[in-house]
């Protein structure tokens, strides 16, 4: 090993060192904030949302768990969300169930973290705390057809004392135009 | 021509890329901590 | 080597060709995003457009840029004419009808499904077809690689592979083991409903799939561009290489970690757990190592050329590189975006922070600025320094070869730097267009127009190569021929690891057996996966016939 | 050369040494993924398995977020299995036809001229037109003589009467995505309903009418506007508006419908009926 090579092999070493910093980061932060990409493997069947189980029409939007947390429903579709406005409640555990009735498309809540792909056959899960109430646009980001770039809904977090409550079965969406 | 090349460690090439990637860590960091954490966390 | 020169430069006049067209289709499509109004503002054009970019930027030009290159190279590096020249035509020849009928197809209008296909939307089947015939042609160049490297090696027992041809063999065992993804993806999942034998396609599946191409396919494209740093550069700047060894260690390190690291484009995808997804993104941080190192290699081999050239001090050797050679001018440019795009790399790599970025603008700057950027430069440079090697006439103009370089530059961080910052403002991709009056969406609006700007700032400097190029046809006659760069201690014996991939393309296989054995498995053997109906993006041409053939499937 | 060369590594150790790395490598990414970070705290103790099931993706609790839920209320029986497709394609032209003889009345000959207000069938898709009848028949689409006339056909004569029609010329065009790019179909066009149609409207989630229905776009069970009756079509979109037609499958038509105001869905109309 001549003395270029040696020096290379060092960089190296260093460079291996710089990468585990952070690397270290990831780990660390993952592990005291709960962080990770979204990945909730379950599948269902993108043919029949509507007909029965967890995404029928009735059943979209806010909806109020035993233990406070409040669990969204929604769906993805050529072009829309149904149901395409939200309401959810701040400093809440909140958990979005989205799934496809098509194509493959992306939930997005500009200004957050909130960002997973919807892909059909798949409901995908999001969970979040949101501190901030205000309203939030929530675009489709991923290629869906030809009528992708108006595929907008909008979700309003509104202060946890004013989120009314909802009953087993009650389910909130939120008044638009 | 070989007699001239230095032999010796390439102290500039080494302060060069040592800046950048150092730049690099840090900019990396201010994102992670400045940016992304801010935002919430998602899981 | 007359044989040779016309058939790289038949490789090149495609790539460039359609090159000059889609830069265009790239300016109009900022146009019509931005606040401006833009002529044939239409968003089913839009679509079409963007398909046609993607398809002739990412399959078209690079594909036979790096096969052009790696002829070249190959010949001239090895001092033996190719074995197999009658192939690399017919490849050529396959790949160029590939390419015909996928632009065709786009350009009809049954094809706007964007390059990376996106099941189950459907597009045409002619559109499939091209693009598997243009992935498929090109493994003719892959085996003529493999087989001119082994042939030179039997010829020349126990001496190391030459550095530029052993690079050239990395790039096409890369481009094999990664275009594996693809094709099961297009075999596996879209022909069968592109062609009426089911009506089910798995997007789950065919993303999964997908991302085995999706991130080594970019280092496919870099490699050219590495190629250069390593064996062009350092004779172009006036000094010798740092260190071969090592210069193999990272085209080896390329090739082993590009490949299972596929999965950090679906951190966002329900179809994973997240283990996996941090195990590639894990992975994903070796495939930096090879990039870090040769930051470091490159500046020390610079270094030489600069004390050779009189240069003193701790900086002293920068400011005498030779800046006005467009390969050394080329690199430097190419360095300065490599680290800005690099920063933005890492920042999509780190496992929770994708969430920030993922799929918004800075992803589409992302990669506007590592691949358009910092390796279609080196693209340019690569063809300034082969043009008059494959056309026997000097270069005309080396004055315009600097200003098209600077503009492309300048061109391409005007509008990769806007977009970096409407992503983190949460602007999606892909969209033709944006309502300006939504709160949210009226902060892009100065960015999205700057961006136009740069736009047609590349568009120029497109324009330009293509009159550098054209102009140099009818050159001075000159001999020239590629004078690889020597390194600093040339090996005379090297550890056949290190010459040649049994071993790598072997650890290879272990590590996307380890990465992708379970995330493709389980689409077979743990989940029930539910396909769904393909959507096919224009309407069929006989509505009746849609959908449906198999009432089984 | 280099008189201080050492001498070279021997192949074996590189190989050794290679493997080593490569399993030091996987063994601590598989650690770090499964295991430590499946054991994030926030979420119950998962245990050593519980972990690695969580990091494959196989969560444990699924039951709940299927626990209590409103009364389903269900749009339309129609979903598109492939049962469905299947039958839809089954279709026959010829057995279609004669059906079709007392569809004739209302929807002009061979579906071609259609009274006003009542839809031209001549050229509509077929799955469009399988769905709509299977939902007059369930009484999802309510229609006073749709309903009974449908209630006398069988799967199968609807898929022929849809296939029939679908293969009749002269009614809506062909239409097969192919269109030559003439601008002015984006945010910026002057006329509003050209705005809808083509670019949509982002800012109210409104889609481009044009990307289900046509003319360049396309999608499953949306028929094929261009040509159609604009009287028709108008009374639909407000029957969508108000809620009285309720058969679009998760909303899809409802929700543009009443984000349209009364003038857009007549120029919306008008724009589609244009012959």
């Amino acid at each position: 090993m001549d003395a270029a090579e040696r020096t290379e092999w060092h960089w190296m070493a260093a460079m291996l060192a710089l990468l585990g910093v952070m690397m270290t980061v990831i780990v660390v932060t993952s592990l005291a904030h709960a962080l990770r990409p979204p990945s909730n493997v379950e599948t269902i069947d993108p043919d029949t949302l509507h007909l029965a189980g967890e995404f029928v029409d009735s059943n979209l939007g806010s909806a109020r768990e035993a233990d406070g947390s409040v669990t969204v429903r929604l769906i993805a579709q050529q072009y829309s969300f149904a149901p395409d406005c939200l309401t959810v409640p701040a400093d809440t555990p909140v958990r979005f169930r989205i799934t496809s009735a098509d194509v493959v498309h992306g939930f997005l809540l500009i200004d957050t973290n909130v960002n997973t792909m919807v892909v059909p056959g798949f409901v995908a899960e999001v969970r979040t705390r949101f501190t901030r109430p205000g309203e939030y646009a929530l675009p489709c980001h991923e290629f869906c057809g030809l009528g992708h770039h108006a595929m907008w809904a909008h979700v309003t977090v509104i202060p946890r004392d004013q989120f009314p409550e909802l009953g087993a079965t009650g389910r909130l969406r939120c008044a638009r135009h | 021509m070989n007699d001239s090349t230095p032999d010796v460690a390439p102290r500039g090439a080494l302060l060069v890329a040592s800046i950048a990637v150092a730049l690099l860590l840090l900019g990396w960091l201010a994102f992670y901590v400045l940016l992304f954490l801010p935002r919430g966390a998602v899981g | 080597m007359r044989g040779i020169s016309r058939l790289a430069l038949a490789h090149f006049a495609v790539a460039f060709g359609l090159f000059l067209p889609s830069v265009l289709l790239g300016a109009w499509q900022m146009l019509m995003r931005s606040t401006l109004s833009a002529p044939l503002d239409d968003p089913g054009l839009y679509y079409l457009s963007v398909t046609l970019h993607g398809t002739v930027m990412a399959y078209v030009l690079t594909t036979f840029f790096v096969m052009g290159f790696g002829y070249a190279v190959a010949t001239s590096t090895m001092g033996r004419s190719l074995r197999g020249l009658s192939f690399a035509w017919a490849g050529f020849g396959i790949c160029v009808v590939g390419t015909l009928i996928a632009a065709a197809t786009i350009v009809s209008g049954r094809a706007s499904v964007l390059y990376t296909f996106y099941p189950p939307l459907l597009a045409s089947r002619w559109y499939y077809a091209g693009v598997f015939l243009l992935v498929g042609g090109s493994m003719t160049w892959v085996v003529l690689m493999i087989v001119n490297m082994l042939a030179w090696k039997r010829e020349h027992r126990g001496q190391p592979v030459p550095l530029a041809m052993f690079a050239v063999t990395a790039t096409a065992y890369l481009w094999a083991w990664s275009a594996s993804g693809v094709a099961a993806e297009l075999i596996g999942v879209v022909a069968p409903a592109a062609f009426g034998i089911t009506t089910r396609m798995d997007a789950g599946l065919a993303r999964t799939l997908f991302s085995v191409t999706l991130h080594s396919i970019v280092y496919f494209w870099l490699m050219p561009a590495y190629i250069a740093f390593y064996t062009l550069l350092p004779t172009a700047a006036g000094g010798r290489l740092f260190s071969d060894r090592m210069a193999r260690l990272v085209f080896i390190m390329f090739l082993v970690f590009s490949l299972p690291v596929g999965m950090h484009h679906l951190f966002a995808d329900p179809e994973h757990g997240e283990g996996f997804k941090f195990l590639q993104g894990f992975f994903t941080f070796f495939v930096v190592l090879p990039t870090l190192m040769t930051v470091f290699s490159i500046c020390a081999s610079l270094e030489i050329a600069g004390r050779l050239r009189g240069g003193r001090g701790w900086l002293g050797w920068i400011a005498v590189l030779p800046w006005g050679e467009p390969m050394v001018l080329a690199t430097g440019l190419s360095l300065l975006m490599l680290g800005l795009g690099g920063l933005g790399g890492l920042i999509n790599m780190s496992y929770a922070m994708n969430s920030m970025i993922h799929n918004t603008s800075w992803v589409t700057a992302h990669f506007h600025l590592i691949f358009g950027g910092a390796v279609v430069i080196m693209y340019f440079a690569i063809a300034y320094e082969l043009w008059p090697v494959l056309t026997g006439r000097a270069l005309r103009s080396p004055r315009l070869a600097r200003w098209q370089l600077w503009s492309w530059f300048a061109g391409m961080l005007i509008v990769t730097i806007p977009w970096h910052i409407a992503g983190l403002l949460g602007q999606p991709r892909r969209m033709a267009l944006f309502d300006y009056r939504m709160p949210q969406v009226a902060r892009w609006a100065a960015l999205d127009d700057i961006s136009v700007f740069g736009g047609v700032l590349l568009l120029v400097s497109a324009l330009l190569l293509a009159v550098i190029l054209l102009r140099s046809l009818v050159g001075v006659r000159t001999e020239s021929s590629l004078h690889f760069s020597l390194a600093l201690h040339p090996p005379t014996r090297i550890a056949p690891a290190l010459n040649g991939f049994a071993l790598w393309n072997g650890i290879v296989l272990a590590l996307m057996i380890a990465a992708y054995g379970y995330p493709i498995g389980q689409f077979l053997w743990v989940l029930k996966p539910h396909s769904a109906p393909a959507y096919p993006v224009s309407r069929p041409s006989l509505p009746p016939d849609f959908p449906a053939r198999d009432p089984h499937q | 050369m280099n008189p201080d060369e050492k001498p070279i590594a021997s192949d074996k150790s590189w190989r050794s040494r290679s493997w080593l790395a490569l399993a030091a490598l996987v063994a601590l990414s598989f650690v770090l993924g499964f295991v430590v970070l499946g054991a994030a705290p926030g979420d119950t103790p998962l245990g050593f398995w519980g972990a690695i099931c969580r990091g494959l993706g196989l969560a444990p609790d699924r039951a709940a977020a299927r626990a209590a839920a409103p009364v389903a209320v269900v749009p339309s029986l129609v979903a598109w299995t492939p049962a469905t497709l299947a039958t839809i394609a089954l279709g026959r032209e010829s057995r279609g036809e004669f059906i079709a003889l007392n569809c004739s009345v209302c929807h002009g000959e061979r579906g071609v001229n259609s009274a006003p207000g009542i839809p031209m069938l001549a050229g509509m898709d077929a799955p469009a037109l399988y769905k709509q009848l299977a939902d007059f028949r369930s009484g999802k689409r309510s229609s006073g003589v749709m309903h009974g006339i449908a209630l006398a056909l069988s799967d199968q004569a609807a898929a022929d009467v849809a296939a029939y029609y679908a293969r009749q010329s002269g009614g809506l065009p062909v239409l097969t995505g192919v269109s030559v790019p003439s601008g002015g179909h984006g945010l910026q066009a002057l006329d509003s309903a050209t705005r809808l149609v083509f670019a949509g409207d982002p800012a109210r989630g409104i889609a481009a009418c044009a990307a289900c229905h046509g003319p360049d776009g396309y999608k499953l069970g949306a028929p094929a506007l261009m040509s159609q009756d604009s009287g028709y079509l108008q009374i639909q979109v407000a029957a969508f508006a108000q809620g009285s037609r309720h058969n679009d499958i998760n909303e899809q038509m409802r929700s543009i419908a009443m984000a349209l105001t009364d003038a857009e869905r007549l120029d919306v109309a008008r724009l589609y009926g244009r012959r």
